[in-house]
Formats: structure tokens, sequence, C-alpha cells
């Protein structure tokens, strides 16, 4: 199991505090909203909001989650 | 074209009716003389939600100009009742559950009858053959198989006193 | 919605030739059991609708030990079903017309409308067919008797030129002969997504002498396979030669592709279903 | 013929838990039951629909000036009629109403309607159709959901990239690490079908808009409440001016209540002449236009250790979503969870996407999503006991939801009766022996809900409510907004109210489908009338069980240490039954004390802290022995058991009406019902090319009734009916693979699949 989170990452664009406050539930929480607000941060982190979607979901495993929340903790960082 | 007067035999009643010969019997019974209990579910005569009996035998009413019916007994779902008495069949389907949203039932129980009507003894699966015709997308047949089964055997049937 | 007609309710069967004469655009409704379908849709739009199915004289059937079976056009499918002299000599139209279609429309729908009618799917047309059945057909100045086999000429179209369906003709069959009829479909009265008929007659050695199997929605009309009558003639019970009459069937058969199956499931279902009815009547052949 | 069967039975109760007929019966068995489509008002108008014969284009110009020389047309109204407003029953994500039932500028599927005509007779207006012209720009069109994520696709909605309509996701645990943990992983794809609904009564609705501003509609649906806030929101309208009625409905199975066009053009007709106008849906419009099951590509990764421990899943869904959304998100949503059914996963990962396409939009349909999720959930996990050469049965047995379970994040199981579900169909099997060599069983798990927490319709309203009328002659009046769609509403809820009240069945008439008179209720769909209105019932019973109980302890100088009932119309101390008095004298009497009040009672509910999806969860295992004809690849299916836990049952003969019922639409999904698109055109829309069950193809459909109790139902009762149309597909599937050893990855399974695959296994083994 992951460690317990002592500082829970908030949605960038709408404050939401994620479930389990990690990078990785916000960025299913992003993906999962999915509205204009939310797709237009993530293409301006560098990435298209509907490839890692699509890749989701075509191929096995997690990879597009791994990826966002990557951009979620850089973008937290800077 | 030119309309007709006819004179249909409905439930034991004469109706004179003045119509356009393409009128289909369905339609003659329904919006005509207002018997609204006999239903319609399609166009291509698969379903029987409109099946009355010709005769005693079950016929789908959307099949038949009104004009071809003319000289016929014609028996609808509201022809079975006598003075506030349901016919054992009709006794049969609610003792069994025969029906849900009740839509194809009045055409159901109409095939039920003319297979009793000719069959006093009907096997289960003469049973399913004669309303093989009738779709019911609800009950799953099996409640309403019990049911005729069960008019089949006396057990609806009042003894007579 | 149909369209408006004028409506023609002829007493008698000279009554039926004359209104028939009379009027051109004029289409004939007996059982109307696939008529009115076609016409709610509107594809067919007479200005006459000449309505026999109260023609009594055309409403009958007659055996004779030596002429064989007589059927009226107006006969309807419940009341051959039923026939004890048909059950007793031609027990595969029994159980044909059993599954024709649901009982409401065989108790309406009629033995001549349905062949006049013409559609390549019917179960009338490969079972008759293969019993050598004859049609008479005729108009106000006269009739004229073809052999089944030749009266389908296309989908939905017959020989007719502006005639009736009077009779079906039956011969009797000969001793020691077998008659089998499957369809296949998806719902046990349904339509046949393909048929097929088979006849045979063995002679005295219990070699086949004669055989017949007729294809049904496998073309524009039943299709006769002529090819099997010649490879069985002569020949004694044989499974494998059920086979090969059965790649034979579907082989010579024009099937067309819809919803319910490709051509080449067709004529696969075709060959099966022509070895099993080779099978099934050689057996009752047997007795 | 069929078999019920009992396990635990209780015997507590009085009108509860026996055979109770069906208090519709006369009316329907008679003729009297009146249908939409039996209404006719003074005055009607008869309208009918325009429809677009293109799958995708623009509407440029529409002139019906012809039309309206046309003798006996009173008038058409397109989309330039309408407020245009987008409606949907989403109604809280703005995004997903989406669909405007007249469209003012593009259609989106072929059978859209495109304008409305009404006039004196349904002939003349079908007639005055051809004498619309409209002029459409055809768009390019795209049909399968794979072919409309690609970027060079036609954009369907606006703002929608790809065409995404929806997504969903749902996880629990780390699914990589329990993936980790797994020692044998299987990866499958599947295709499920879409099913239409075909009730027997296609969509009828009567609207009558009168000069006070008020509105009256006679609609076929499966939620009153719902056809009059939704019609409200697209006419402008205050819910309270629209009254809806909707006594006797012909069929739901889900696909009523959503506005479709019979509603929503009658009523914009009736506002625009002021007449009543009835638009009735021949059979093919109800194919062609009016939603159906949501067809889906399914994607699953399953990994179990080898001694058949389930440790992850993983699935991908596609699902074609049509043109619009309707119910299809919620079906989203609830394929994707009920793909974990029956079943404990340590990770679990779902990701949905719904796609919009240029085809008939897909919704929700008895089952709602699950059957889809079952296909091939239960099909693969056959495969997997197969490969690990593990107990189908008992591999499945050691994975299930038990009583307690949780559901990470998700649900708390509080009854569950799989595991004696497991005993039953075992023993079932064991007593077939040794089968025919064309005669395979195979088996399905599954779990259904009980109703949806969810809330996007966005009501302010209790999801249902009750209220009870003691009359002085001891009759009772019980309002519900629950719908009585055939399923039997009405009859359970006089049921749940008689044992509450302890009155008889035949003492209470119940009033339902009719927002002028009955209180608001979400209807009748996602298995919540029994446990969420049967509640709200049961406590307006109470509460006017316990205004009679205080009258009768007042005059009867009891010790206040004794407790009253009443049981049969009697009043009664319960130690002392013999001290009582009649329910109508006491009702009587109770209510000259009210200041000749009749006593009323008020009973609400709304799931409160029940997780994400429902408050309970149903359980059932089906066994279906099916033949098989190899040669022509034809199956019949020769019998079937049920082993089916629903609570505390209601009401028996409901119950295996229920049951059957699911099984012949689920079987029909399994192997007849299937609708296949060319260019976005229906190939058959009718009932000569669509096949469904007939009384000669329904087999046996017996059922072992696993007696539970859930805490959270009136009186231990949870979902029935809607459930059982999710196993019998798969159950199907794995009687083809059990013998014959295919795997089929598609359904509705055809004999034309089955040969193919036959064909195939056969090539493989002689390689």
């Amino acid at each position: 199991m992951s460690e317990p989170i002592t500082d829970p990452v908030i949605c960038p664009v709408c404050g939401k505090k994620a479930k389990t406050g990690s990078a990785i539930d916000c960025a299913r929480h992003m993906f999962g909203t999915g509205d204009k607000p939310h797709r237009e941060w993530v293409n301006a982190q560098g990435l298209s909001f509907i490839d890692l979607l699509i890749d989701q979901a075509t191929t096995p495993g997690n990879k597009s989650y791994q990826i966002l929340a990557e951009a979620i903790e850089k973008a937290r960082v800077k | 074209m030119e309309k007709r007067l006819l004179t249909l035999n409905v439930n034991g009643q004469d109706y004179e009716l003045y119509i356009n010969p393409k009128t289909l019997l369905v339609e003659a019974i329904r919006d005509h003389i207002g018997l609204t209990g006999t239903k319609r579910g399609c166009d291509t005569v698969s379903c029987g939600a409109c099946t009355v009996m010709i005769d005693g035998m079950a016929v789908k009413s959307c099949s038949v100009l009104a004009m071809q019916a003319e000289g016929y007994r014609i028996t609808t779902v509201e022809g079975l009742e006598v003075n506030g008495k349901l016919a054992p069949i009709q006794k049969a389907f609610i003792d069994n559950g025969s029906y849900q949203c009740g839509f194809c039932a009045p055409g159901m129980i109409m095939s039920a009858q003319a297979l009793l009507n000719e069959n006093k003894n009907p096997t289960e699966w003469e049973i399913k053959e004669g309303i093989e015709g009738n779709i019911c997308r609800c009950t799953g047949y099996n409640s309403i198989v019990r049911a005729i089964d069960g008019a089949a055997k006396g057990k609806y049937t009042e003894a007579k006193s | 919605m149909i369209n408006d007609f004028n409506y023609l309710k002829p007493g008698t069967l000279k009554e039926a030739l004359a209104m028939y004469a009379e009027h051109e655009d004029c289409k004939v409704i007996c059982g109307g059991q696939s008529l009115l379908i076609v016409m709610r849709q509107g594809m067919i739009a007479p200005e006459y609708l000449l309505d026999i199915k109260h023609v009594r004289e055309l409403d009958y059937i007659k055996f004779d030990a030596k002429d064989g079976l007589r059927i009226g056009a107006t006969t309807t499918h419940r009341a051959i079903e039923k026939s004890d002299v048909i059950k007793k000599n031609y027990p595969v139209m029994v159980s044909m017309e059993n599954k024709l279609a649901s009982i409401q429309v065989r108790n309406w729908g009629t033995i001549g409308g349905n062949l006049a009618h013409a559609d390549s799917a019917g179960d009338p047309g490969p079972v008759l067919i293969a019993l050598k059945a004859n049609i008479k057909i005729g108009n106000a100045t006269g009739e004229r008797t073809v052999a089944l086999e030749d009266f389908f000429v296309n989908y939905f179209e017959t020989v007719m030129d502006h005639e009736l369906v009077l009779e079906i003709h039956v011969p009797v069959p000969e001793p020691k002969s077998g008659a089998a009829y499957q369809k296949f479909n998806l719902l046990e009265s349904d339509m046949g997504i393909v048929a097929a008929s088979a006849a045979v007659t063995l002679d005295g050695s219990g070699k086949c002498k004669d055989v017949r199997v007729v294809l049904g929605n496998a073309g524009s009309t039943p299709i006769r396979v002529k090819r099997i009558e010649e490879l069985l003639i002569g020949k004694a019970y044989d499974e494998n030669l059920f086979a090969e009459a059965g790649s034979m069937a579907s082989v010579d058969c024009e099937p067309v592709a819809d919803i319910h199956g490709s051509e080449e499931h067709r004529r696969h279902i075709l060959g099966v279903l022509t070895k099993r009815m080779l099978k099934q009547a050689w057996e009752e052949a047997k007795g | 013929m069929n078999k019920y069967t009992v396990i635990n039975p209780h015997s507590k109760f009085t009108v509860l838990n026996t055979h109770v007929h069906n208090i519709d019966g006369v009316a329907k068995v008679t003729g009297r039951a009146e249908y939409t489509f039996d209404i006719k008002l003074p005055g009607m108008l008869y309208g009918k629909i325009l429809r677009s014969p293109h799958p995708h284009a623009k509407i440029l110009n529409i002139d019906y000036s012809r039309a309206m020389e046309i003798p006996g047309v009173y008038g058409v109204v397109t989309g330039k009629d309408t407020l245009g407003i987008k409606q949907g029953i989403w109604r809280r994500y703005k995004d997903l109403c989406d669909e405007q039932i007249l469209p003012v500028d593009k259609v989106r599927y072929i059978g859209e309607p495109v304008a409305a005509v009404a006039a004196i007779t349904e002939e003349i207006a079908e007639k005055a159709l051809d004498y619309i012209d409209v002029e459409y720009e055809v768009l390019q069109g795209v049909y399968e959901p794979l072919d409309a994520i690609k970027k060079d696709a036609p954009e369907i909605h606006e703002g929608f990239e790809r065409n995404i309509n929806v997504t969903r996701h749902i996880e629990w645990g780390e699914v990589e690490e329990a993936f980790d943990e797994a020692e044998y992983v299987r990866e499958d794809w599947f295709k499920c079908g879409g099913q239409a609904h075909m009730c027997m009564e296609t969509r009828a609705a009567v609207s009558s808009y009168t000069p006070e501003g008020k509105m009256t509609i006679y609609s076929s649906n499966q939620s009153a409440y719902y056809m009059q806030a939704l019609m409200a929101g697209v006419l402008g309208m205050r819910e309270g001016d629209i009254r809806i009625l909707a006594q006797y409905v012909g069929g739901g199975f889900g696909g009523k209540f959503e506005l479709d066009g019979a509603i929503f053009c009658s009523a914009i007709l009736s506002m625009k002449l002021f007449r009543p106008v009835k638009i009735v849906y021949t059979r093919e419009e109800d194919f062609i236009a009016t939603k159906r099951r949501t067809p889906m590509f399914y994607y699953v990764r399953t990994g179990v250790k080898k001694d058949g421990t389930f440790c992850a899943r993983e699935a991908k869904v596609f699902t074609n979503g049509g043109a619009y959304t309707g119910m299809g998100a919620t079906a989203l949503y609830l394929t994707g969870f009920f793909h974990s059914f029956p079943y404990r996963w340590k990770g679990y990962r779902y990701d949905g996407y719904r796609v919009y396409t240029n085809t008939l939009p897909s919704t929700s349909m008895r089952g709602f999503g699950a059957p889809q999720a079952m296909w091939c959930s239960e099909q693969q996990i056959e495969w997997i006991a197969a490969d690990l050469g593990l107990d189908p049965i008992e591999m499945r047995r050691k994975n299930s939801h038990y009583e307690g379970y949780e559901v990470p994040g998700q649900a708390t199981i509080a009854s569950c009766g799989i595991d004696q579900c497991y005993d039953e169909i075992k023993q079932w099997i064991a007593s077939k022996g040794t089968l025919p060599a064309n005669r395979s069983i195979g088996i399905s798990a599954c779990g259904f809900m009980s109703g949806g927490i969810f809330n996007w319709f966005d009501t302010p309203y209790s999801f249902s409510s009750a209220v009870v009328t003691i009359n002085q002659d001891g009759t009772v009046e019980l309002h519900v907004g629950a719908q009585e769609i055939g399923q039997g509403s009405n009859t359970t809820m006089a049921i749940i109210c008689a044992e509450a009240l302890g009155v008889k069945v035949g003492d209470i008439k119940v009033h339902s489908g009719d927002t002028d008179h009955c209180p608001a209720d979400l209807g009748a769909w996602g298995s919540r009338q029994t446990l969420m209105t049967g509640n709200a019932v049961k406590m307006a019973a109470e509460s006017a069980k316990k205004q009679l109980l205080e009258f009768a302890y007042a005059q009867s100088g009891l010790n206040i240490v004794y407790d009253l009932d009443i049981k049969d119309g009697w009043v009664h101390a319960i130690a002392r039954p013999e001290r009582g008095e009649d329910f109508v004298k006491l009702a009587k009497k109770a209510i000259r004390g009210k200041d000749g009040q009749r006593i009323i009672g008020r009973g609400y509910y709304t799931p409160h802290r029940k997780g994400m999806i429902s408050p309970a969860y149903s359980y059932m295992l089906q066994g279906v022995e099916v033949e098989v004809d190899e040669e022509t690849g034809k199956i019949k299916l020769c019998d079937s058991l049920t082993a089916h836990d629903c609570g505390q049952p209601i009401n028996h003969l409901g119950l295996i009406g229920q049951l059957e019922g699911a099984f012949s639409m689920a079987a029909g999904y399994g192997y007849l019902e299937y609708m296949p698109y060319e260019d976005g055109k229906l190939m058959n829309p009718n009932l000569v090319d669509y096949k469904m069950i007939r009384a000669t193809e329904m087999p046996p459909a017996n059922i072992a009734e696993i007696d539970t109790y859930e805490p959270e139902g009136p009186y231990g009762a949870k979902e029935a009916g809607e459930g059982l149309t999710n196993p019998t597909a798969a159950a199907i599937g794995n009687a083809l693979f059990h013998r014959f050893g295919i795997q089929m990855k598609e359904c509705p399974v055809r004999p034309e699949m089955i040969l193919n695959a036959l064909k195939e296994k056969k090539e493989a083994q002689g390689k």
C-alpha cells in the first residue's frame, strides 16, 4: 500500500481534493471530469488530453494516468 | 373509391358500418365500433396483439379487411365475459399471473380460447404452438402456458349447481 | 397506409372471373396474409381489389385413389393441415403446413393465395413441386394446367397472365414413396432462411426409382436440383450419397445474403437440409 | 412445467410472502384497461412525425406550405416552433443535455424527428408528411465508436473532441500490484450487441394544451414525474402546470423514461393548435427512433492465482452511444461497476468511454449495462477456470461477495445469498446426469442493484413518497408516484401497505400514474421501486397505523406496557389478542376524534450513506441447458434453473413472473435479438426480421428462491426482475464453451458464428 499522504494534492483547475490525496487520484479526477477547463489545463502542460484518454482506453495498464499524475506533481513543484 | 356499407357481427351484436373498403378489421373494431380491448402491436402480422376469433378460430384482425369479415361471428376479448362473470380462461390468466403490462393479454387470451375451442386436452407443446403467433414481452410465456393448461383441465370452470 | 381501392366481392367463380376480366388494374385477395402487408407498405396499390375469399366453389379438398388430391385455391392452410385424407396420403404436406406460420395466419391464409404470392421463402412450393403437383389457373376465357415447377418465374412472379389460381392437383404417390421437408429458421414457425424438400420412390429391390429435391428460398423461385436425381436414381441407400447430394444442392442454388445469413452460410445449410431430407424421405419410403 | 422452490422461507407475515393476484387483473384480462394507445379525447387531432432519412445532415430549410394546403391538416411544427432547448435526463450536467427532440439545425441519426403534422385523421397526417420539403446538407457520418474516436472522424456534437461523450473511471486497490500477485493473466476482447426494448405498446402520447396555459398529457412512460419535469423544462412551463397521466403502460424495460418524439411533438402541436393531439409510433418508428440497449466493446484483463483466487481485473470499454446521451451515461457507469460482480477483487480498474456515433441513441435497458458486463466477465471466468483446470463453480464461490463484504469505496453488502445459489445449481447439474452429446449446460453468476442513489436528475424531492389515507369505512387510499408498467408495482405497494396496516389487499385502492394527485417519485427504473417506494409506503402505513393505535390506546384503558397491533382488520393487544376491536369501527371513531379528518400517514425515502451505487444488491446464479445442432449452428434452449436471492419476496406470483420474463428477454439477447446497422440504417426494424423468443422457444425457467433479509429493504426485500436479464447470454455462451469448446466473443450468438467457431476449432485441432 502507498504511504499515507500528508500533503494532499488538490486539483489545479477546480481545487477539488482527490479522494486519497494522491496525484494519480487527481489525474483520475481530471479525466473523469473532462470538461473544458480541465482539458485545457492538461493541454497547457504540453500533453494532449484526448490522446491520453484514448491511449488509456486502448492499451492495457494505466500509463496515461501516470503521465498526467507526473505532470500534476511537476506543476505543484513549480 | 366507393364507401361501403357492411354489417359486422361482433360479440353477438350486429353493427352497421359505412366504411372505406380498405379498413382493416382491427380498425373497424377499435375505431368504428369502439371496442378498444383489441390491441395492435405491429404492421407485419407478427405480434398477435390484434387476435380475435372469427367463427371461433383465432385470426389476426390486422390481416383481414373488415369487408371480408362480414357474415362471420367475430368475438373480441370483451365478448368472453358474460354478465360480469369472467370466462374460465380469463380467471386462469389472473390466477397464474399470465400478463404483466397487459397489452398482449387480449390477443393472447383469444388465441388461448380458440385453442381450447378445438382442442379440449392440449399437450404443453400444443399450447405453445397455439400461442406462438402472439408475442408477449413481459412474462416469458410459461405462466400463460400454465393458465391454459389449468383452464383446459377445468380448474376455472364453475361447477353447475 | 393502404391506398384507396375499389372493392369487388363476387359470390361465385363465374362472377369472379367476369369481374377480373373487366378490370385491368386489379389485384386478387384471398386470405390476404401477405398481400395486406405489402399493400400497407405501399408496394402494391391496385385500383381494384377482387376478394375471392368467399368463393365457396374453390374451397374443397378432394381425394381419389386414381386421380390424386385436388385442393381448391381458397382452401385454408389450416383445412389442409387438419385433413385426414391428406394426413394419410401426403403426411409431408401436414407437417409443412403445421409450421408454415402462426396458427392465426394458417386459419385465414389460403393455399392459392400463398402460391400466387410466389414468395421464394414460401413453404408449399418446394413440397408440392417435390410431389409433382400441378396447378390449374384460369380466367374468363379459359383454364390451363401447368406443372407447379413451371409456375414460378421470379421473385413474386408467376406465369399467370391476369389469371386466378383455381386448383392444386397432387398425383397419387407411387407405392414405396416418402417425402420430407424442413426449413432452417430461428423460431419454430418462422419463415425459412432456407428450406429443402425431398421426395423419394423406391423400387422393389429398395433402390431409388425416382427422387426429387426442391430447395426453398435458395433463389428467385423454388429450385429443383436435377443433378441429384441423376446421382441417386438406381442407387441403394447410402448416406455418403446423401452427403454428395447435399454438396450438389449447395452448389446448384443461388441464395442471396441478408442479415440472417451470408450466401455461403445459406449454401451450407441447404446442403445439410438436403442430406437430412433425403435420408428422412428414403426411410419413410422404406416404410 | 416449471419448478419454483423457496429455500429458508419465512412465515411471520400475513399478506406478504404469499401468492397475490395482481390488483389490475380484471381490467387487463377483459380489455377494460385503457392505455395511452386507446385514449380518445373530444376534438382530438392525430399527429405524425417526419423523420430524417440521413444519418448526419444539416437542416437548411423546411417548407411545409404544401402540406398545409391538404384538407384536414391543422398544423405543422418544426424545431423553430420550439424553445430549442437541449434537454437530457442528466440535468445536473449541462454538457450532457444534448438532445433537441425536434432539432433546429442538424440531424444526427436516421429516424430523428424533423417536423410533425397534426390532422383530423392519422392517414391525412401521414400523407401530409410527403408534402413537407426539407433541404438538407448531407454530412459525413460515422457509425462505430472505434471509428468515431479517430482523428479525422466527423464531429457529431460541437466541442466533443473525438466524439467522446462521457468517460467513467472506477478503481479500487492497487491494481498493478494486484496484477503482479497474479500467476495467470488472461486478456480478451468482446463485442456486445444492442437490443430493442420492444414494448408491446409502442411510444404513444396524447397532449392537450388549453388556453389557460395548462397541459395534460397521457403518455406511455415509466416515470410520470420525470416526464412532468422534463416537459416543463423544454416547454418553458412550470411543473405544476403540467399533468402527466399514465394509468396503464404497455411495457417499459428502460426505454420509456426519457422524452421521446411522441410526447414532445404532440405537446408542441397541441400548444400551437390548442387541440388535443395524439401520436402513436408505428412498430418501425419504435425500432428506429426510440433508443436501444447500449452496444459495447469490452477489453478485459484478469489476473488470478493458480488456485483460482481472483487478484485483479482491468476493463476498458467503448460504448456506442449513438447520437445523444440519454440514460447512456448511467449505463456506462453501471456496466463498469457490475463487471466486478459478484466477486471480490483486490484491485479493480474500469475505464469506460461513451462515444457519439450517427446511429440510434443507446440508453438504459433492463439490466442497465450489466448484461453486457456479464457476457464478458462470466465467459472469461469460465475460460480461466478451464485454462487452470479448476471447477468453475467452486472457483466462483471462493471469490464471491458475502454478507458484510465491502466493495472498496463503493458499497457494503448487507445481504447476500450467493453461496447457497452455488449449492442449488450444483445439485441441479448433478440431477441431470449425463447429457446427450448435443447438449451442454452453461452457468453464469451476477448481482444487481435495488435502485440507484445518484441524483443527476437534480430533483429536490425525496426519491420516493407515499400517502396512506384511511377512510371511515376502513377502506384505504394509497397514493404513490411509483409507476406501474406491468411489473406489478401497484400490487407490491398494496401488499406492503396491507401488511403494515394489518388489513387486506382488497381494502386498498392504489392511485398512481397521475402527477396531479400522486406524490413525486423517480419512477420505475433501476429496480428501485420495491425498495424505495416500498419503504415510503411502509413508513406511510405505519404512520397511519400509529395514529389509529394511539386512539385505540386512549380508549382501551390498557396498561401502557401492552403493545397494540392490527392483524387481519383486528386491532388488539399483542399479549391478549382476544381483547380488541374491529379496524373499521376503530377507524370511524378515530376520525370522529380528529374532528372529522381522515387518518393520513406520509412516508418518504431517499437513500443516505449507502455508498456510491445502490442501497442493496440482489444475487443470482443461473444454469442453462442448451442443445446445439453442430451441422447448422442452430441452438435451442432446453431447460434452466435460476438460484436467486432477492431478500424477502413480497409476492411470489409476481416474483415468478418477473424472473421468467427476464429470462426470455435475456435469452433473446443471447442468441436472437440482433440489431445490424448499415451506414447508420437499422436493417431489421420490424417483427419479421427482428427475432424474439416466442412460446415455442421458451424453456422451463425453474427458480430456487433463496430467502435472505436485506436490512435496508421494506420487510427485507430487494431487487427482483431486472437483475435476471444479466446472466443468460453469458450462460448460453458458457454452454457453448463447456461441451463444444468454442469461445464466443460477440453476442447475440447466431448460427453462422457458431458454425464458424466450430470450424476454426476443428482447423486448430487439425494443426
